[in-house]
């Protein structure tokens, strides 16, 4: 059963993986992000913290990608032009690079655990409470650096997007490059 | 104040006379030009026979030094110094009053020319230059003047600048003459190097306190004194035009003839073999070197001898004749015979100087023509240049009493002499050279001046004796060519007729010539053998005349032709001068013109230029590399990120 | 003990059922039930007391003609009614409206999925509405939608932060996530709606702008923006936008009802005794009406209040809930600690 | 049957590389952001696949730790972009040429 299910969303995350880089329109792409979240949420359901899935969705679909529309839509990003030129040389060299790099990996990760079996899953790995309990003792510094740092993002965010005052506002339709 | 005390003056006078000439002086004002040209050396000459009669009445064998500088650096001593003693008072004599008569003569020779005040500049440059030599009193000093007489002769070979021949000729004379003077540079450095002094005096004395030096072996496995001769030979050649060096001289001829009179026959020339007696001490105690040397001089006596033959430039056959004489004179050094070979020296300056100006005024008069089968029969128009060149020939055939019998009688009487019997063998040679001379000479004689005139009408027509101006030097010189062979009548002769041995010339250079204990024997020799040597040369000398007058003077220019016709392939060789200059072509200017090249593209434009080009392209490479890495754009940069990344998984892992 | 399929399956069918049927009496509640606060019928005509009313309207809204706009982006039109579904039909999978009971010899928890972070799991669900409105406002190609979009998913975002924190405070006196403890400490202790008033005002008002119902419906105000994001919707497409609506606020009472109002507990009685099936029908039914009685709030809430303005509701979602409930947070867990609650 | 954990590893190796050359090839500034995005899921895909072989909770902190991060990063990312747009009315990164003298 759970085989099944990891091979169905593991298939969907990697073709939503796929969609994000290659689709042209910024909005599909960020959809088929959502979707390859989501998958990734229940993936994590199956190695046994359905918090940190509940988490994910929570914050990043239900958040972060809410985020990106919003500034697609402001910005009225329009498709994405194809170039026209010929595939460059940044083009080549990346995907060998990342090809190079993704071969390396997996030979690496399948070498060293091809054959290891996971731990026994005890109630305390899965459960909210084992996971909050090692939250707020050993990890409540990071924790609490954490909320710092939210804040921070926040000012930060706000004073970089803010409109200068007497500023017109951008109007996306105007000189369009 | 004696004038002896005033010795500096005399080459000073001429440099003076060089010096108003050639700045304060005018073009026009030719009168002025002549008067300071030949006026200076004129009183050069009177200063000189002042001092002379100074010296031989009163200081006679004994040597003056005069100082004018003295330069020292360090331990290295050099002064501006002049000597007098009998060598160079001989030459002294010689060079002033050969050299004022020829200025006289180039007054008039040269009137008509356009550089007129160069040319009595650069003349009197010389004058000075060539006093400097001969009255040095060290090494330094001559090769001062040995070096001003070199560019004075290239000036005035080179005199003639808009013709296409002269200045090659001046520049092949100049690089010749260095070729020389490296060697004699190099006999200098050796003798300052072992013997610490280069002032005449002294080194003579050094040199004979410890023989043990001279004969250490030393470089090319000669011992000091050998490589010191050999090096001053080699300047000696390359000055006095002896075998290997004297291919300019015969170019030479490019220049105006007073200039072939007194440089290339009377005083430049003569420098090598005054260089060799004034450093006789080393080839005295070199007997290979010695050797060396009198085969040298007779092989170029004999060798431009059977070239003279076969000339028709009447200045070319002179030129040949110039160098045979010179190798006399070095057959009589390598012999041993040093007062002979200055005796030969000085007699040649004066019956040599009247050939050429003798030439010289057939020339004027034939308005500038020099090829003798275009001459002929002029004795009838010019009388005095006749009567003078045919007193000079007698001379130079070695016609008794004349000046040539007795100078030339010497130094085959030295080389006969002279013990080994290989020197017999050069005695034969110097014989036949002999009447060789006196055989081509005449052959001159006859083709210019008698038989029938060849040239044009037009020359014909134009044909007159040459002004006094010119034909009084003639006269002079003539006379001196006459008188001159008394001085050093030898001993056996004054013997034959029981009188006490009166050889004024011998006695008086004696002590110049550093008499080693084992040499005294060598020259010893029976009266009856002497005068048996005496006859065969007159004989010899005689033949050589009646050959020319059964060939030239009977069937003129048709002798040339029957001889060509006879022997073609000989007529060939010697009118090409056995091709000598062909084949230093070929041997020493092809190669070095090669490897001139091959340092031009292969060293600098690839090697040196190269290596600029490298290192600039390497620069705009790298300058180009690291361009491309700042170029703003953010893909790139992730994508040198990403790059990084892999590499450093790669090396982490692997 | 996991519940076996059967089970899940039947509780699915259940919950489904109830939700499917929301709609429809809701078409029909939400014109009758104002119509009687305004002393007027509503309609009668259809069928007794105009019920079948709700069913005229969906056979209505089927035969309507499906309208694309010209240069709309296709894909996402259509996605997006469907996505305005997904959070309805999925948050309801971890409300309670039993305890473990013994039915047919398995032992059963009541509740579809019983895990221990549910309330996480409702909430990250409900969070995903927003893309419903967002793309729906995109692809209409239309300004107006766009804008009503724009300020539609920019209202629920605002409103989760009030909402979610709200639900923390509920957490916290019970200490799990678990809704079905949530419910036992009820059964225990009051009801949360006692303890925390300010947190269940918050929890109400913050519900009312996730579903955008009336003072919080500026964005498909008709006055204000035609239909806001669903101006180009209509036929089907706008009707399951409208049951998405209606579902969410069940979803949501139902949450409220479970955290604030003992869920499917009934103060003074206890079906402990009886069989299992019977207790799970009453638990549920129990869960129902009080479910009803917030539905009624939300229709008589939306016909009393005037519509906000966008900057007052923008400024009451910011600098009024929020504060409050922070605040609420803050007294929550002081008692808890003291352990008064 | 369990999934060998070699399965998750390899899996979110493939999405980090996708998310690579996403990130390497794109033109517009937010599609490099969104390719962005993926790798830390992907990453964090891994974090939770050793925190199961492992059976340690610590890898679940990073999760939680990375996700708040995540939200940070793309916070003040998006904010930069409304900053540059406003600045130079594009978004191509082809087109961007600030980080240079």
């Amino acid at each position: 059963m759970e085989a099944a299910v990891f091979l169905l969303f593991g298939l969907v995350a990697l073709v939503s993986a796929i969609m994000v880089v290659a689709h042209r329109n910024p909005v599909y792409a960020t959809m088929s992000l959502v979707v390859t979240l989501v998958a990734t949420a229940v993936l994590f359901v199956l190695l046994g913290s359905p918090f940190l899935a509940a988490l994910q969705i929570l914050l990043y679909t239900g958040a972060i990608l809410v985020l990106f529309l919003f500034v697609i839509m402001l910005l009225n990003i329009g498709r994405e032009r194809p170039s026209g030129a010929r595939t460059t040389a940044q083009t080549w060299g990346s995907v060998l690079l990342a090809l190079l790099l993704a071969g390396s990996l997996c030979r690496l990760l399948w070498d060293a655990h091809s054959d290891s079996v996971p731990a026994p899953l005890e109630v305390q790995f899965t459960s909210l409470r084992g996971v909050s309990d090692l939250l707020f003792s050993t990890y409540l510094l990071p924790f609490e650096m954490i909320g710092l740092l939210l804040l921070v993002a926040v000012v930060a965010a706000s004073w970089v997007a803010r409109r200068a005052e007497g500023e017109p506002p951008v109007d996306p339709e105007e000189e369009r490059p | 104040m004696q004038p002896v005390d005033l010795l500096w003056l005399v080459p000073a006078l001429p440099f003076l006379g060089a010096a108003v000439n050639a700045l304060l002086v005018r073009n026009h004002q030719k009168s002025l030009i002549s008067a300071v040209g030949v006026g200076f050396p004129g009183l050069s000459l009177a200063l000189a026979l002042a001092i002379l009669w100074q010296y031989l009445a009163s200081i006679r064998p004994q040597a003056i030094e005069q100082v004018l500088y003295a330069w020292t650096t360090g331990d290295f001593a050099i002064d501006v110094g002049f000597r007098l003693d009998p060598l160079s008072a001989v030459m002294l004599f010689v060079v002033t009053f050969v050299g004022f008569w020829i200025h006289l003569y180039s007054v008039g020779y040269m009137g008509h020319e356009a550089g007129y005040r160069r040319f009595f500049s650069y003349l009197n440059l010389f004058m000075g230059m060539m006093l400097l030599l001969v009255l040095g009193n060290n090494f330094v000093v001559l090769f001062v003047g040995w070096e001003g007489v070199g560019l004075c002769s290239y000036l005035l070979i080179g005199f003639y600048y808009e013709e296409v021949f002269p200045p090659f000729a001046g520049k092949k004379a100049f690089v010749v003459n260095r070729i020389g003077d490296f060697a004699f540079l190099l006999g200098v450095f050796a003798i300052y190097a072992n013997w610490g002094t280069l002032r005449f005096g002294e080194l003579g004395e050094r040199v004979l306190a410890d023989p043990a030096t001279a004969h250490r072996p030393y470089l090319l496995g000669l011992s000091v004194a050998g490589f010191v001769a050999l090096c001053l030979f080699g300047g000696a050649t390359g000055k006095s035009a002896q075998i290997p060096l004297f291919v300019w001289l015969p170019d030479a001829m490019a220049g105006p003839t007073p200039v072939s009179a007194l440089i290339h026959a009377a005083t430049m020339v003569t420098a090598g073999v005054y260089m060799v007696v004034r450093a006789n001490v080393f080839y005295q105690l070199a007997p290979e070197i010695s050797m060396v040397v009198a085969v040298i001089g007779a092989a170029t006596a004999i060798f431009a001898a059977t070239i003279g033959l076969a000339q028709n430039d009447i200045k070319k056959v002179l030129a040949y004749s110039t160098v045979s004489q010179l190798g006399y004179m070095f057959l009589a050094a390598g012999v041993g015979a040093y007062t002979a070979a200055i005796f030969h020296l000085a007699t040649h300056a004066f019956f040599k100087a009247c050939l050429f100006l003798g030439s010289g005024s057939v020339i004027h008069a034939m308005g500038g023509e020099q090829d003798m089968r275009k001459m002929g029969g002029l004795r009838k128009q010019l009388p005095v240049t006749y009567r003078t060149f045919w007193i000079s020939t007698l001379a130079i055939a070695g016609i008794p009493p004349l000046a040539g019998f007795f100078s030339k009688d010497e130094i085959l009487a030295g080389a006969f002499a002279y013990g080994a019997d290989l020197y017999k063998l050069l005695w034969i040679v110097g014989l036949v050279t002999a009447g060789l001379t006196a055989c081509y000479m005449f052959r001159a004689v006859y083709l210019t001046f008698e038989g029938r005139f060849r040239g044009s009408h037009e020359q014909e027509h134009h044909l007159h004796e040459s002004p006094r101006v010119m034909t009084l030097p003639l006269v002079v010189l003539a006379a001196g060519a006459v008188v001159a062979g008394w001085v050093g009548i030898p001993a056996g002769l004054w013997h034959a007729f029981g009188l006490p041995d009166k050889n004024l010339l011998h006695h008086f250079l004696a002590p110049v010539v550093a008499e080693l204990p084992e040499r005294a024997a060598e020259h010893e020799m029976s009266v009856a053998i002497e005068l048996a040597l005496m006859l065969a040369s007159v004989v010899v000398a005689v033949t050589g005349i009646l050959l020319a007058r059964r060939w030239w003077l009977a069937r003129g220019l048709a002798a040339d032709e029957a001889f060509a016709a006879r022997a073609g392939a000989v007529r060939r060789l010697l009118e090409n001068k056995y091709w000598v200059d062909e084949i230093y072509d070929r041997l020493v200017v092809r190669p070095l013109r090669g490897l001139a090249r091959v340092c031009w593209k292969v060293v600098d434009t690839l090697v040196i230029d190269g290596a600029l080009h490298v290192g600039a392209f390497v620069t705009e490479l790298t300058g180009d590399l690291g361009r491309f890495t700042t170029t703003g754009n953010v893909r790139q940069y992730a994508l040198y990120f990403l790059g990084g990344v892999v590499l450093l998984f790669w090396w982490m892992i692997l | 003990m996991s519940p076996s399929a059967l089970a899940l399956a039947a509780m699915m069918a259940l919950w489904l059922s109830a939700l499917l049927a929301v709609a429809p009496f809701m078409l029909w509640f939400e014109r009758r039930a104002p119509a009687f606060m305004q002393d007027r019928l509503g309609p009668n005509r259809v069928g007794p007391l105009g019920l079948i009313q709700g069913i005229a309207d969906a056979v209505k809204f089927i035969f309507k003609e499906e309208f694309t706009p010209a240069s709309a982006d296709r894909p996402l039109f259509l996605l997006a009614p469907i996505l305005a579904l997904i959070p309805a039909l999925t948050t309801y999978l971890v409300i309670p409206f039993g305890p473990e009971v013994e039915i047919a010899g398995h032992r059963l928890n009541l509740v579809v999925v019983d895990s221990d972070s549910g309330v996480l799991l409702f909430l990250a669900l409900a969070s995903l509405g927003v893309y419903a409105l967002v793309l729906a406002g995109y692809s209409s190609n239309n300004k107006y939608s766009l804008m009503g979009s724009i300020r539609a998913s920019a209202q629920m975002v605002s409103y989760e932060l009030a909402l979610t924190t709200a639900v923390v405070c509920a957490l916290i006196p019970a200490g799990s996530l678990n809704l079905s403890e949530i419910v036992d400490y009820q059964r225990a202790h009051l009801w949360q709606a006692l303890t925390q008033p300010v947190g269940l005002l918050v929890f109400l008002v913050a519900a009312f702008a996730e579903t955008n119902r009336l003072p919080f419906d500026l964005p498909e105000a008709e006055s204000e923006l035609v239909a806001g994001y669903l101006t180009e919707y209509g036929g089907l497409r706008w009707a399951m936008f409208f049951m998405g609506e209606y579902m969410s606020m069940t979803t949501l009472s139902a949450l409220c009802v479970t955290l604030y109002f003992g869920g499917w507990t009934l103060p003074f009685a206890d079906f402990g005794g009886l069989p299992g099936l019977a207790q799970a029908a009453i638990g549920f039914t129990v869960l129902v009406a009080k479910i009803f009685l917030f539905l009624f709030l939300f229709v008589w809430v939306r016909w009393t209040f005037p519509r906000f303005r966008y900057d007052q509701l923008m400024r009451l979602g910011w600098k009024a809930l929020l504060p409050l409930a922070v605040l609420q947070f803050v007294v929550t867990a002081a008692l808890t600690i003291a352990g008064v609650l | 049957m369990s999934v060998p954990i070699s399965g998750y590893l390899l899996l979110a190796a493939v999405l980090f590389a996708i998310g690579v050359i996403g990130a390497l090839t794109r033109r517009s500034g937010i599609a490099i952001f969104l390719s962005i995005e993926l790798m830390l899921n992907a990453a964090n895909l891994t974090l939770a696949a050793y925190s199961r072989l492992l059976g340690d909770r610590a890898g679940q902190m990073v999760i939680f730790f990375a996700l708040a991060v995540a939200a940070a990063e793309a916070a003040v990312g998006l904010a930069l972009f409304i900053g540059i747009y406003r600045l130079r009315r594009t978004i191509d990164v082809n087109r961007l040429n600030l980080m240079r003298w």
